[in-house]
């Protein structure tokens, strides 16, 4: 009885030996150098550079300043961003649409055949995205192959204007992204266990009511994920828009891409990136408070 | 060869090492290229140029290692004026004498004295071209682009520079003007062209030849006026709307390479060497004609519009853009191309 | 008998190359509590897959209320099933799950609400609406599931291993639930599972599966003391199976001689035994008796080789001459033998329950059949 | 059923469709290849001469080489890195482990402009020279959320008390590691170097801002090119990487079938026990 | 008892706020079969993970031949694991997991390889060294988990309900092959469990855990007949328990008064008992008797609800009174009483066996460590 008086040991006592702590901390060291140096300095830098002034020649004096955020308050800006947002939104909603039937299709095979089809369809990226992209300019153009069999068919008159507009942006889009937005869809329907379609059957729904019931809200993880991963490089890849839409109007990613280069204004494009990123984080972080996992993006 | 120095004599104190050559396509062969490196015995980097301001803000923040750059006269001024370049050593670039005088006379604005610069071929323009074909009308000066029968059928640089000067210069005032009103006014012209424009972007010809567009306002019709002779006869510049300016030689204040680099340079206004690149990618030589005529195809000086180029010439003001006014000229760009 | 509620005639079963179902005849009752016991691949949940509608039968018919279903899809059956792993839809609460099957069908909202407050109330559940399912424990699952299925009043209820996935105590406690429950509701049940104790205490009719053959459909207590064949001997209950050979025939008894002992067996009046016959003869351990001194027409003995005490019996182990273990229960706490005695094992004549070999084809299911519908299509 | 069967065949069609609308452009990039006009958008007439132009063009085979080196570099960085941080982070908790991983998510979830950008400033301000070595730096950076994730869900996938077993055999932890942990998480390490060479293969937004004087990637040269038409040398280069890319596809899925026809062959063997 | 190669002393585990362990102390003898049995939820793998090392106790120390080994790592412990899910390697064949532990521990090839087919031997699984652990059957699995825990000669084997994924058929056969390996090999096993049949069929001695606490360590036998506790008498097999106070006591005898009746109990000499003393009678479903007419000494009557045949046995549910549901077990398959008759229900003096309430403090395992070891450290 004597001994269990005695008072319990300190709480402290830790509850995993040093070695194992030791084991954890090499394994954790280079992504942590790796994200301090080359994620989070780097965007502390270009917050704090967003406050400052741009010098002559495209040089930066470190004098402090709001101007650039004010600067972006000119409603040409908003206009720009929401145009982006717009385009950005078009071909996420449509990627989405395409996507999903893919994906179930490549869920519903044989799991070598889902393999190969899910290589195919990284294949054409493989090669040179821009490559390939390039090749929609002659397919689409006015005497293009397209135009040309629609024609020869008899089936059009006048060649359709099928390039530069927003029409040929979005396909580009869709192209480039469609197999990336596949990936988190497609793994979140195999995860579906077939038992609740089967049990929603069951139960007197029909395959569409089950669809709508069931499947989809079920699979929502893989779609949100697919959005983010389609919404979000939409908005900063101004190939497309340069080389498919004719740049007739003006993207948020060409913005800042010309803040670095034609006008040589660092520090507003600084500010850009920074109001971009917080969108974007806006976005993420409602993507996580509505339950979305991170972790779906990587597929 | 012609060339004036031999390589020998030249290159022997240069043997090895690297050479970082900034260029545009089309400004050198490969195969000059290669021949210099051959000859000198060293490895020479071709990196193509995007956007001249790119490069110089990345020289500005002192982060580049070019030896050679290839400047468009427009950011010559800015160049200087930042002290970037290096004085050009004639003493190596023997082949000088080779260049038609016409564009050694006029200089590049900036460095009307070839200090620094030498130009690489012949002026390029910038200016409206016509598929005569199908062009619903006609066309002789840069308003007329506001047609409305021409609704979606231009074709329009993207470079903020020309669009501006060109306005400015269909509206008569310099085409490197300051001033914001007149500038203002520029835009304004812009506002209404701007609905009729199908796009804007940098490779042109694609949509004149397939019939994309019929009109198109842009720096590289000469390359299709020379690549192939059937379209000597299809399309036409409006003379009056025409911007010229040259690609320059220059060497990097930074370079540690100063005499390679200004042997590069000199190799480059060989005989040979503009042949080649005559033979590769078309356009106005830089050299006197009588030194490269031979080594062309029959017909090239057959076509009209060389003589035509060179003749105009003189007449250009240059393009120079000074950094107050890419400041403007951006935020009326942005302003442009924001709206619908 | 009352009539057939689901009548499955001729219907097979084949994956492929892999015949699951084999000519599988049976009726099932109204109101009956009917269970498919079989081992592990047996065919159990494919037979109820095929009732749901989930399986096409590869030939023969299926019927509900004479009714041919097997064409139907399965939402449109007045079937539903409780899964084995509950398949609750997880992103809905337990209400929403509950109410699924009405709200599919556009039942008016305050119905609905009545009839998911009386479903769980059935399921002991009430208080529970607003809950996650994936808040809830396993046995509280397994009811959510219940009442889902349950609520859309159907006329079988087929119920696949349910209680497969609960722990030992939850699942005695669940098996007089859902008895009770189904007493309650008067539907036809047809239960799943691989667990004997479980089929032997909850079923009206036991359909024992080996193969995908029926190799028996009975009560539970005329399969437990008449196993028709070996392998229903073997699966019901512990047995020891001794196989035989009939030496001599005398009237109503029998002499067997096996590889350790001649033996007394009572024969089944209705079926005709032979001398030669080759037979296995299945004792129960709780029927096996043991005695110092031989006795009177048996000649089988053994020593003892173990004696464990699990709760409320002592088992022994009793090796025999060429080896074989027998089994022996006791359910008195006297004291235990020696290990290493030697004993004789009898048994009580009505405990000895003969098995014909070569006895394995379902004959039983064919005449169950008999009595069924007469309208049986090409 | 019947209805099944005709959505099924939908559904293929479909599916047969994307692929289509997925290889035309592939398609056309091949054909014009063979295209005699340099500008390369109208047909002008067949010639292999851009695939003889290409076997003794060093400058773009130079280009290719700095592309590929570039994106093995990155793989094998984002692998190594990746890895090792989900394993590190697979158990922590801690609010600076949370800053870590979900800073690693960064590069996914901002435009890729904005990190180019980033970096592009803290490599001239700390005065780390561009080229190369920064270029693997910023596609590295952008790959490895890919590697992270991927392995993480490998791990978190893989049955904890394998680990623990092999601890309690009296392996140390390196032991476990290099004989459990890895084999068991390579399936994700693989996927993830997979996508961090084929999106380091395609990087240009990076990789230009972060390019020096003497650095030309492939996807570089192709938008400087934009200017005049991308040449038909181009395309050839592209249908070669891209035949070489269907040639091992090709040859895994043969290889894969030795194996199962192999394995089916060995299951049909007599079963012990 | 021969001398404790594991002792446990006042461990202690916390997970946050929420206390698993609680002063725990447990000798285990060399050579013994000691199961933790408890609900699920109530420390056992906890209690095991601390043993093996991959917990560390909150506070409390623990020994392993007489060393203190909770500052070791796992692999340094002389102590092995067979896991619940088995967790082989997947990545290897056969031979390879059961390799592996002799491999970290550079032991010569040759050896390997004879000590390899001895485990594999010993556990039966010989020609089964190229095949790949994914392409076994559970109970195969289990083996090689087995072979490869005991090829290390570990001197304790602590296993995680080994058996808990395997079907009731196999469990059976592997529960009676593990208990031989344990005698043959003569290693000390700890065994989880939370099937208290499994632990009453292994088991050397049982400590049966409830949230945490040790409620009662003892022989099976005792832990059946005789529990100290409510818990032990509830969880250890089914049982009736009564609620009572002791109205009379006469020498070893007592009359109790519940809510539905008198009855009497003979007491636990060693124990005290008062009048007044509140206290719980359990009697085991085999040992309630019943009775047409009331029987001496006894005043509890109820009536027949239910009658169930399980198997060899039959069920009977009787409602008392106050609601009670009482369960009885007949073996005798005499035929069933009439549903709704009344019963009049006794016990033979020995098998009602009296808790004391609040009782429930572990006095048990303190007695249990006091002859353990004396060098107890600050
Ligand atoms: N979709 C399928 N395709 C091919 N074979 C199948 C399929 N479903 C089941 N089988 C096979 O049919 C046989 C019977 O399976 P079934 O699921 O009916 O068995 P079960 O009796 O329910 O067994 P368990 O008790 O393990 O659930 C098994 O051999 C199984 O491998
Ligand atoms: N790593 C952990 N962190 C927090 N709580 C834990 C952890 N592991 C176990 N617990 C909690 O400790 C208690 C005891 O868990 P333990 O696994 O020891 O139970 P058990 O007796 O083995 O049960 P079972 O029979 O279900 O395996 C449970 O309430 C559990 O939720
Ligand atoms: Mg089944
Ligand atoms: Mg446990």
């Amino acid at each position: 009885m004597k001994k269990s008086e005695e008072k319990p040991r300190p709480k402290g006592r830790p509850k995993k030996t040093r070695r194992e702590r030791m084991t954890t901390l090499i394994m954790q060291a280079p992504m942590t150098i790796w994200a301090a140096l080359f994620i989070i300095a780097p965007f502390c830098l270009l917050a704090f550079m967003s406050f400052m002034t741009k010098g002559p020649l495209g040089s930066i004096q470190y004098t402090p300043t709001l101007d650039n955020y004010k600067e972006i308050l000119n409603p040409v800006y908003a206009d720009v961003i929401k145009q982006s947002l717009v385009v950005a939104g078009w071909t996420t909603t449509l990627t989405i649409l395409m996507g999903y039937p893919l994906a179930g299709f490549i869920a519903k095979v044989k799991s070598k055949t889902s393999s190969l089809l899910t290589i195919l369809l990284m294949l054409p990226l493989w090669v040179s995205g821009l490559v390939v992209l390039y090749s929609f300019v002659i397919l689409l153009n006015n005497s293009g192959i397209i135009n040309t069999i629609l024609m020869k068919l008899h089936l059009l008159k006048e060649p359709l204007a099928l390039l530069y507009n927003n029409f040929a942006i979005v396909v580009g889009m869709i192209y480039m992204f469609l197999p990336f937005a596949v990936l988190p869809m497609y793994s979140s329907i195999e995860k579906l266990d077939p038992g609740l379609i089967e049990a929603s059957k069951d139960l007197g729904a029909g395959p569409v009511k089950t669809f709508c019931k069931v499947t989809l809200p079920l699979t929502s993880p893989g779609v949100f994920a697919a959005i983010i991963l389609t919404f979000i490089p939409c908005i900063g890849y101004y190939m497309v828009t340069d080389m498919l839409g004719g740049g007739t109007s003006l993207m948020i990613g060409n913005l800042i891409y010309r803040q670095f280069t034609i006008s040589r204004n660092w520090p507003f494009g600084a500010a850009l990136s920074v109001v971009l990123a917080v969108i974007i984080f806006l976005m993420v972080f409602i993507y996580t408070k509505l339950g979305g996992d991170l972790d779906d993006l990587g597929a | 060869g012609n060339d004036g120095s031999s390589p020998e004599e030249g290159g022997s104190a240069s043997k090895g090492g690297t050479l970082n050559v900034l260029t545009w396509e089309g400004d050198v062969s490969d195969e000059t290229v290669a021949d210099f490196e051959e000859e000198y015995g060293v490895d020479v980097n071709i990196t193509y140029v995007e956007d001249t301001n790119t490069i110089l803000a990345k020289m500005l923040q002192g982060n580049s290692e070019y030896d050679v750059i290839d400047i468009e006269s427009a950011y010559m001024k800015s160049f200087v004026d930042a002290e970037l370049l290096a004085p050009l050593d004639y003493d190596k670039i023997t082949n000088y004498e080779n260049i038609d005088p016409v564009y050694v006379e006029k200089g590049a604005m900036g460095d009307e004295k070839l200090t620094y610069s030498l130009p690489i071929t012949g002026p390029l323009y910038t200016g409206v071209v016509i598929n005569k074909e199908t062009c619903p009308i006609e066309i002789d000066s840069f308003e007329d682009l506001a047609d409305p029968a021409l609704e979606g059928q231009v074709w329009s640089t993207n470079a903020t520079i020309s669009l501006y000067a060109g306005a400015l210069k269909a509206l008569g005032y310099s085409p490197n003007s300051q001033d914001e009103k007149e500038l203002n006014e520029a835009q304004a012209l812009l506002q209404k062209i701007k609905p009729n424009i199908k796009a804007f972007g940098a490779s042109s010809i694609s949509s004149l030849e397939t019939g994309e567009c019929s009109v198109a306002y842009t720096y590289d019709y000469n390359i299709l006026m020379f690549d192939d002779k059937a379209n000597w006869d299809k399309f036409e510049i409006v003379p009056e709307t025409t911007l010229g300016y040259c690609q320059y030689w220059t060497v990097a204040a930074s370079s540690e390479n100063q005499k390679l680099a200004n042997e590069f340079i000199n190799y480059t206004y060989s005989a040979e060497s503009a042949i080649k690149l005559l033979n590769e990618w078309g356009g106005v030589p830089a050299l006197k004609r009588e030194l490269i005529e031979e080594g062309v195809a029959k017909d090239y000086f057959e076509n009209p519009m060389l003589q035509e180029f060179a003749d105009m010439w003189p007449d250009h003001e240059e393009l120079s853009v000074s950094d107050e006014q890419t400041a403007i000229m951006d935020t009326l760009y942005n302003e442009l191309m924001s709206g619908e | 008998m009352s009539k057939p509620i689901v009548s499955i005639v001729n219907v097979e079963k084949l994956y492929g190359d892999n015949h699951v179902v084999k000519n599988m005849n049976m009726n099932i009752d109204e109101g009956e509590f009917l269970t498919l016991l079989g081992p592990s691949g047996c065919g159990k949940t494919t037979t109820l897959r095929m009732i749901s509608g989930f399986e096409m039968p590869t030939s023969g018919t299926i019927k509900v209320q004479n009714e041919r279903i097997d064409k139907k899809e399965p939402y449109q059956r007045d079937v539903n099933t409780v899964f084995q792993n509950y398949a609750l839809f997880p992103n809905m609460n337990v209400y929403d799950n509950v109410a699924y099957g009405l709200r599919v069908k556009k039942v008016p909202k305050a119905e609905i609400h009545e009839r998911v407050k009386e479903a769980l109330k059935m399921v002991q559940l009430e208080g529970f609406e607003k809950r996650k399912v994936t808040q809830m424990s396993g046995g509280q699952k397994q009811r959510v599931a219940i009442a889902r299925a349950i609520i859309n009043r159907p006329k079988v209820l087929l119920l696949d291993e349910p209680l497969g996935a609960l722990d030992l105590k939850l699942r005695k406690q669940m098996q007089i639930e859902l008895k009770r429950l189904q007493k309650k509701l008067g539907i036809t049940f047809v239960y799943v599972t691989h667990d004997q104790e479980e089929a032997l205490t909850m079923s009206d009719r036991i359909s024992v599966i080996n193969e995908g053959r029926i190799e028996q459909i009975d009560t539970p207590r005329e399969i437990y003391e008449h196993p028709k064949t070996k392998f229903v001997a073997n699966f019901i209950g512990e047995t020891n199976l001794l196989d035989a050979m009939i030496l001599e025939v005398k009237g109503n008894q029998a002499v067997i001689g096996t590889e350790v002992g001649k033996a007394l067996v009572s024969l089944d009046p209705k079926e005709k035994f032979q001398v030669n016959d080759g037979v296995s003869v299945s004792i129960r351990p709780e029927h096996m008796k043991f005695s110092k001194t031989p006795v009177e027409g048996f000649s089988i003995k053994g020593v003892v080789k173990e004696q464990i005490f699990v709760g409320n019996l002592i088992k022994m182990m009793i090796t025999l001459n060429d080896g074989t273990e027998i089994r022996i229960n006791r359910f008195d706490a006297a004291d235990l033998e020696e290990t290493g005695e030697l004993l004789y094992l009898y048994w009580e004549l009505p405990w000895g329950i003969v098995i014909k070999e070569k006895n394995l084809i379902n004959t039983d299911s064919f005449r169950d059949i008999k009595g069924g519908d007469p309208d049986e299509e090409e | 059923m019947k209805k099944k069967k005709i959505i099924n065949g939908l559904h293929k069609t479909y599916v047969l469709l994307l692929f289509l609308f997925f290889y035309a452009p592939v398609a056309v990039m091949i054909l014009f290849s063979f295209n005699t006009s340099k500008a390369n958008v109208v047909w002008q007439g067949f010639t292999t001469k851009w695939y003889l132009k290409l076997m003794g063009d060093s400058e773009l085979w130079g280009i290719f080489g700095t592309t590929v080196l570039i994106a093995v570099l990155t793989t094998i960085f984002a692998s190594v890195v990746g890895t090792m941080g989900a394993i590190g982070y697979k158990k922590s908790k801690g609010k600076l482990a949370k800053l870590i991983t979900n800073s690693t998510y960064f590069p996914i979830v901002i435009p890729e402009i904005v990190l180019a950008v980033a970096l592009f400033m803290i490599f001239n301000t700390s005065g780390f020279s561009l080229g190369i070595p920064a270029i693997v730096i910023g596609n590295t950076t952008i790959c490895l959320p890919y590697v992270y994730i991927t392995v993480k869900s490998r791990l978190v996938g893989m049955e904890p008390s394998i680990e623990e077993a092999s601890l309690d055999l009296g392996a140390d932890r390196i032991y476990t590691l290099f004989h459990i942990t890895i084999p068991q998480i390579m399936p994700g390490i693989v996927s993830g170097a997979f996508m961090a060479f084929s999106l380091s293969l395609d990087e240009l937004i990076i990789t230009s801002f972060l390019a020096d004087a003497g650095t030309t990637t492939l996807p570089m040269k192709v938008y400087s090119m934009m200017k005049k038409g991308i040449s038909p040398e181009i395309n050839a280069l592209a249908t070669v990487i891209f035949t070489v890319s269907i040639l091992c596809v090709v040859i895994y899925l043969a290889v894969d079938g030795i194996r199962t026809i192999k394995a089916v062959k060995a299951r049909k063997k007599p079963r012990d026990l």
